[in-house]
């Protein structure tokens, strides 16, 4: 055994269940402390359980090593550069994660009555009021759970807008480059999706919208800055547009990153804003959430907001009482359980708090910085010839990369390259996507990250294209150092196993 | 870095943005502050709640107070698990991706359904994304049949969400805390997408699943089953009952309560129903030199794929929560959690009889019980509720904004944090406030010390 | 495992143990209990203790109150700093090694000495080992001669180690809040081993240690000055002072206040002490192949090498709390770590006005202060503290005890979480309480809550 | 970049200073909130500092990551076994940080009223009885901060006890297997050392002993059982022997994990015992500390003990109260600040209410049971024929082996087998010591690890033997696939480079 094989490797991945010996357990529970009669004589023999679930049977020392040890396998934020495009993978402070446990939030029970939920009531009024503030729209709804859901809860909210007003509409406009959501929400929310094309700047094809909007659109999903990283300058004509046809403009704001203090979607015209609070807001992503997606909404379609809504009512001596609103007659209803993920609110405010006015304005623009520096930096060298940015302009927070000459001119597709980052120990971008773009990369390196962080990612990709001037097969082989190697995702979706044979 | 960029200010970059859009002033938020002070005003802000460590909590209907392990956040504040984005790149997140493999096991093993997903975001929308898959699996029915012991915010969710995708809902009642099992057979057609139950249900009553499937067997609905983890290490589960799909909350698995989240929602189903499931899976492969590894299986269902034709928009569910669940199930373990699920009914058993045996309480039903019992108090049910508040107890949950029908009910929930000492001195509670409202005596309001300390002795 | 062994059962492996000495009953011990009984015992114990967060704490003495960040607490609960034992294996330790080699760089920058240690267990027994480090060094020399401005406990412990080692201590006391230095110079002679000072010293006056050292130098006796390092960003350090050894209580950075411990002493010397210092020493050096890597330095002064020859006994000493100070240092930075100094010497010397302005109260001293100030308080101090409480405030500590010549002496001490709103309410606690007492109003016990809550708004 | 080098050893160590930008930083203080005139008007110049120490400048995202990085350089108990001889490296449980944490305890001043305090005293003031009854001694004090503290601790008391009566006595015996810290503290406490022989069972050479007691031995310690993991049997006529001569019986009590419930160095004759809370009771280790080092003491040495003595007060009505007893003439005073590690303290106390009576013996038993077990594996195989056991008798909770025939027969040294285990994802055991035994490995498996990674472990000595058969150098030049490799040692004390230059 010599370092021949990174010592992962070495490590076969073995489950918690491999791990179980019978009659071996951690927890300890308190004692009954009440009469014990068998179950059947508390609940009908029918309707019990027979064979306990073959939970595994590990001793607690076991337990903290097997998912400590898994824990190592996983590349994460606080480990290095993760310039995944879309997803603002910036800093999470540790203090959010301080305050978010702090017994007041984290044991109490949804249902408390609101007369002893005060603090949590106005906390999550307090973020109501910032969000409001950064969106610039006087309404907002916490409940959706992530940003999917608030397009969902937008779409709802449109179809609940026009039903009012008598009217039924079955189509929703969204540019090629949207985000898979935007689509598949669209569908879930009963609508019949329409692609906008996109022009020469990046931005939308005004012309091809005109052509398409009419009575019968009830939307236009919009990411701006888009998904391309870029401001969509014709803004204001197109909310124009819409709102001159009857239709709703929704603001998908999973890259507010950009513009936070420095430009509002309510002053885009827009109706209707989700935010995502684990990217903008620094909650964490916990591999895959917890999130919340928030959505802010102008008057007229504050309304149709979720049930319950909380609001603050001017009470008397003892000063402003912070409840929930139930009666709400013209709302979509509920999106969720209880009053939506108020751990993640915790999070958010106490963010919000630590930043401030100033701090937020100077995050984006450092963003926005950062990311023009990434592309400036990807301008040069064999990263410029191979890899051109795809719309040549000024971006905001992230920017789009075409690995298309590079797969012509060096034999390795953007996954090869991607996955030879990770021998660099650098998480690499999104990719894929925008579809608009041919292996296409699309770069977001954050507020968060210093220049040295910027500049040893340029200087991995130059090394990358230039090992692959010399031998294409190292990317297209890559990974070599990682805990496996290139999985078959194709056996996987083709005979899968998504559970462990026991 | 202006210079390697070329430009003179980073102001220049925001002139893409027309200059009517820049935002000219501020934003109308206050300046930041030091951590110190962050800290300090959100523990202010923490102070005026009134939490399950400063008052015995019986609230449940839905969630729990349940004790989490230490470990539980131990690991899941580990940064490479708390940090990392969705699992994209599967070489650099096999910690993760290896986790959702196992909780999916963990799942289906509860539910006894071969298949899980990683998850949803809570249970109702699970139950109203249990809607739509069922109405693309049932080729294009649009009739659900709701118990009306299903959870009032899952009927909620589903109410809402087939709003937009275009579905009906009938619902059935209940008869002594089950459902109507005639009106429900009655109600059931050919035109029904799936029929939705619950157990225990809402005012904690085991019900019958098996019998009451038949009719959607019949008509060939699918049956969605909403059920309380915490319960299936002693009842049985909805596998062996019939179920299609099972689904439920994940909070009591290892999750705080969080003022009602974040948490998770389960979700099961059939083989018959792995390519039509909502949400990530992890599934088991191999790398190019044999190893053994995990993925994100059956991504052809999503919306980063599919697009409009995905089987579900969520992207970002709830990850963490789930570990922490899984972590949670390991630590109870095979004995443990059976041993778990032994003490909630025979504790609820207990409450049950004891509270009772209070004057002005009987119980609402007569169905078998698990971990919830529903009461019926001869006093008007908020007041009551007021006077144990003042006791350092939180009663429970009244029924009567859901079910106008019960509007003196009273929801009591039973953890294994609800010491048989604890129970007592909610019948006593009960008993005085009860005592109180019918005499008028004037609320009591010296003793308001969380009576936990004492119950800690 | 028994089979293997060749035994029948494992009692017979205690059987080495003489029957008469096995015990034959169980332990007087209740039985073990669960994971969140335990949890609830200890929390309704800590509920009993009135902590810095329900009252504004203006205790010192040594320890203070000030803000931990939170990434402190997330690294330093990582398993792999948290469990593991010394680094006798260096090439698996590089992590704590490191750690103990930036914490060495940090302490040595803040005492301006080239030396420092991985750290000993706290203040006062590291004042105590530099007695026994002087005796050494000074080639037998066996009498300490002490200002009383140094911390009562460091005094006493000192003299607890002297009975032992062998060494007569003669004090020499304070004019005006400051060591009297004709006195020391007197003290101090050919026979001296070491003069220890400390500055601030206990009743918070900054000394002129250059001064004071004199004697000490012409004698050639080790100047030992005990300071604070939270002072260390804005008063001369000890280094530039012509100290030998400078040490103290670590706890203010980085380590929470724990009802005194464990927190962590740290100690820095002369190059020319280096081979004689107490103690773990990280040092640099490089691996077979020429990485850079860090070792366990000079072991050759330590009891697993030397044993009775060993330059001090500790072995297991306090890694965890240094490593909290140096995530404390570099969150804090260069800038932050100065900028927090100059708010303590600001806030404090705001408080001195503010307080010395109430009736009945008046400086003790008129030396200068940092971060802490003596009042002389005109009623008994005992029954101040005690109104003081009752309105939230713990408003300092009692010098009478260790001072009976200060029988109406209070120490203040002030953190960067002591907010100006909150000094205010000490005046005007001290106040009402003074006055009560000169009044012998009845104490008022109604209003006891905590009034942080209110000032952290 | 290839697997060849472990992906750690490719990232070569950096400093926290050699991350440092200027201008940069992680803190934002409060603001001052009062008057903020320059210092030299508040302190006289020549007493304050004009530059400020050089402290580094890095934002908080690097700062979390550079220590993240720095934690996985090391390795840990909740990574793999850890069989360190003599340092009972068992599971620290978690519930243990989660009670140590709780605000009560974390942040309540060392100074606060014993009045407002009753939580904390009442505390210590069970652990104090609990350790006691587990001792077999009446009287216990928490003050010494860790074994080393203890020792000294009970010197003290020994001297103190001796001068009571009148005596002053130079002489403090102590057998050849005893562990560093004993011979130390006798130095530091005014005594001299005199070493006792070591019997062919492994016990106190009892004729040596008889030889040497006399009228001026202060004291004997012993560790029983001892460093060999030996129980010695003759424990009972040696403290005879001591007390004869009128000397104290001092018991280190490092390896108390053996004998927890099943006997008791009160009942054997000691008058003062040690205790390491971060051994037998399961504080964790801290890579260094922190520990405590509690002592219990016989009635006789009851007076002497440390100042200020935690004591429980009958108060009236009001039921009993836990107070701070300052008061006591005879008292050697305090041996450190406040009243010792209280954190430490709330730990062990949680875990004794979650062992409980039985649970501590089961514990004891585990542990014996699994070094008797691992022993036994370890006499299997090339293990048995070049790693003989120094003393074949059944062990208690440790024992230890020779590597002489091993460094004889396959030219690899104790040193060399502890770097190879390295490879294998082991901690070696406790190497060279004690003394007495040569090439020595003390392996202590603790009663928290399964079988199966004793098995595990005794297989790894088998492969790295058999390896050697092969080829020694492997051994000799291990590791290989740690962060770093063999280090210097040398170098670091010859030209001690122990801080960073700036
Ligand atoms: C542009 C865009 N829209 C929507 C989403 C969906 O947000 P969530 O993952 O919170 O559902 C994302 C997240 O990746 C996104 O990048
Ligand atoms: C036998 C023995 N005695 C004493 C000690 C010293 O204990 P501590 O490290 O707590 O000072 C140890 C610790 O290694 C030990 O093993």
């Amino acid at each position: 055994m010599t370092a021949s094989e990174a010592p992962m490797q070495r490590e076969p991945a073995q489950t918690i269940f491999e791990r179980s010996k019978p009659g071996r357990r951690a927890a300890v529970l308190p004692a009954a402390e009440v009469p014990e009669p068998p179950l059947e004589e508390l609940i009908p023999a029918r309707l019990l359980r027979t064979a306990p679930p073959r939970l595994p049977e590990v001793a607690e020392p076991e337990i903290v090593r097997h998912y400590n040890r898994l824990s190592r396998r996983n590349f994460d934020l606080d480990s290095g550069f993760y310039p995944l495009g879309s997803c603002t993978m910036k800093h999470n402070p540790r203090l959010n994660e301080r305050v978010a446990a702090l017994p007041g939030h984290a044991r109490l029970h949804p249902a408390q009555d609101p007369v002893r939920a005060q603090g949590a009531l106005e906390l999550m009024y307090l973020l109501q009021e910032s969000l409001a503030e950064i969106c610039g729209l006087p309404h907002v709804s916490l409940q959706p759970s992530a940003g999917s859901h608030g397009e969902l809860a937008g779409l709802l909210l449109t179809r609940a807008f026009h039903a009012d007003r008598g009217e039924e509409r079955h189509k929703v406009l969204a540019p090629d480059t949207s985000h898979g959501t935007n689509p598949a929400s669209v569908t879930m929310a009963g609508y019949e999706i329409v692609k906008v094309a996109t022009d020469e700047r990046g931005g939308v094809a005004v012309d091809d919208l005109r052509a398409k909007v009419d009575e019968d659109v009830a939307c236009l999903m919009l990411t701006n800055p888009n998904t391309l990283g870029l401001f969509d300058e014709n803004i204001a004509e197109i909310a124009a547009l819409i709102h001159a046809a009857g239709g709703t403009l929704y603001y998908d704001g999973a890259n507010l990153n950009a513009v936070m203090g420095h430009s509002r979607p309510g002053d885009m015209g827009f109706d209707i804003v989700h935010l995502n609070l684990h990217k903008s807001f620094s909650q964490p992503h916990g591999g895959g959430g917890p999130g919340a997606g928030p959505i802010a909404v102008s008057e007229r379609i504050e309304p149709f907001l979720p049930r319950p809504q909380v609001v603050r009512r001017e009470g008397g001596s003892s000063g402003p009482f912070f409840d929930l609103d139930h009666e709400r007659p013209k709302s979509i209803g509920r999106l969720r359980g209880f009053q939506g993920n108020f751990g993640v609110f915790v999070r958010a405010y106490a963010y919000i708090l630590s930043l401030g006015a100033d701090g937020l304005a100077e995050a984006s623009e450092t963003a926005v910085l950062n990311a023009n520096y990434l592309k400036a930096r990807l301008a040069e060298g064999r990263a410029g010839k191979h890899l051109p940015v795809a719309f040549e302009r000024h971006c905001m927070h992230e920017f789009v990369l075409s690995g298309k000459p590079m797969k012509r001119e060096l034999g390795i597709a953007t996954l090869d390259l991607a996955k030879r980052l990770l021998d660099f120990g650098f998480h690499p971008p999104t990719v894929y996507f925008p579809l608009l773009v041919e292996e296409a990369l699309m770069i977001e390196p954050t507020e968060t990250e210093a220049k040295e962080t910027l500049d040893a990612f340029a200087e991995a990709i130059e090394q990358i294209l230039a090992e692959a001037e010399q031998d294409p097969e190292i990317a297209r082989q890559a990974p070599y150092t990682t805990p496996v190697r290139r999985l078959d995702e194709v056996k996987a979706t083709r005979k899968p196993v998504v559970r462990q044979p026991l | 870095m202006l210079a390697a960029i070329g430009v003179e200010s980073s102001e220049e970059l925001f002139e893409q943005i027309p200059e009517s859009l820049r935002l000219a002033r501020p934003l109308a938020l206050p300046p930041g502050i030091s951590e110190a002070e962050v800290h300090e005003r959100l523990a202010a802000l923490a102070a005026r709640n009134v939490d399950a460590e400063r008052q015995v909590c019986f609230l449940g209907a839905g969630m729990y107070d349940h004790y989490v392990p230490a470990i539980v956040d131990a690991i899941v504040q580990r940064s490479e698990f708390l940090t990392p984005y969705t699992p994209y790149q599967p070489e650099i997140s096999q910690g993760g991706l290896q986790a959702m493999f196992e909780f999916q096991t963990m799942i289906s093993e509860l539910t006894a359904l071969p298949v899980a997903t990683a998850g949803l975001y809570e249970g109702p929308s699970s139950v109203a994304s249990a809607g739509y898959l069922a109405i693309a699996a049932s080729g294009g029915r649009r009739r659900f049949v709701v118990s009306r012991g299903l959870h009032p915010h899952s009927r909620e969710t589903l109410a809402t969400y087939s709003r937009g995708f275009g579905a009906e809902i009938a619902e059935v009642g209940l008869e002594d805390g089950l459902t109507d099992a005639t009106a429900l057979a009655a109600a059931v057609g050919g035109g029904t997408a799936a029929v939705f139950l619950q157990s225990p249900n809402f005012l904690g009553a085991v019900e019958d699943v098996e019998a009451l499937g038949a009719a959607a067997r019949q008509h060939g609905a699918l049956l969605v089953v909403a059920c309380d983890p915490m319960t299936l290490g002693v009842l049985k589960p909805p596998g062996e009952c019939g179920a299609d799909i099972a689904l439920g909350e994940g909070q009591p698995l290892g999750n705080r309560l969080d003022f009602g989240g974040p948490s998770f929602g389960f979700f099961c189903g059939s083989e018959a129903l792995l390519r039509k499931l909502p949400g990530r899976i992890a599934g088991e492969t191999d790398d190019v030199d044999g190893r053994r590894g995990f993925v994100l299986a059956l991504q052809t269902r999503e919306q980063h794929i599919r697009r409009e034709k995905a089987t579900h928009n969520i992207c970002t569910a709830q990850a963490l929560n789930a570990l922490a669940a899984t972590i949670h199930l390991a630590w109870l373990g095979r004995g443990g959690f059976r041993e778990l699920g032994e003490l909630l009914v025979r504790r609820t058993a207990y409450a049950g009889e004891r509270l009772a045996a209070v004057a002005g309480v009987e119980l609402l039903h007569g169905a078998p019980v698990a971990r919830e019992l529903a009461l019926r108090l001869d006093a008007p049910v908020e007041a009551v509720l007021e006077r144990c508040a003042e006791r350092g107890i939180a009663a429970g949950y009244a029924l009567g904004r859901e079910y106008p029908e019960h509007g003196d009910g009273l929801l009591v929930a039973i953890t294994e944090r609800r010491s048989r000492e604890q129970i007592d001195a909610l019948a006593e509670a009960l008993g005085a406030a009860i005592a109180a409202e019918r005499g008028r005596l004037p609320v009591d309001t010296t003793d308001n010390r969380p009576v936990t300390q004492e119950a800690g002795r």
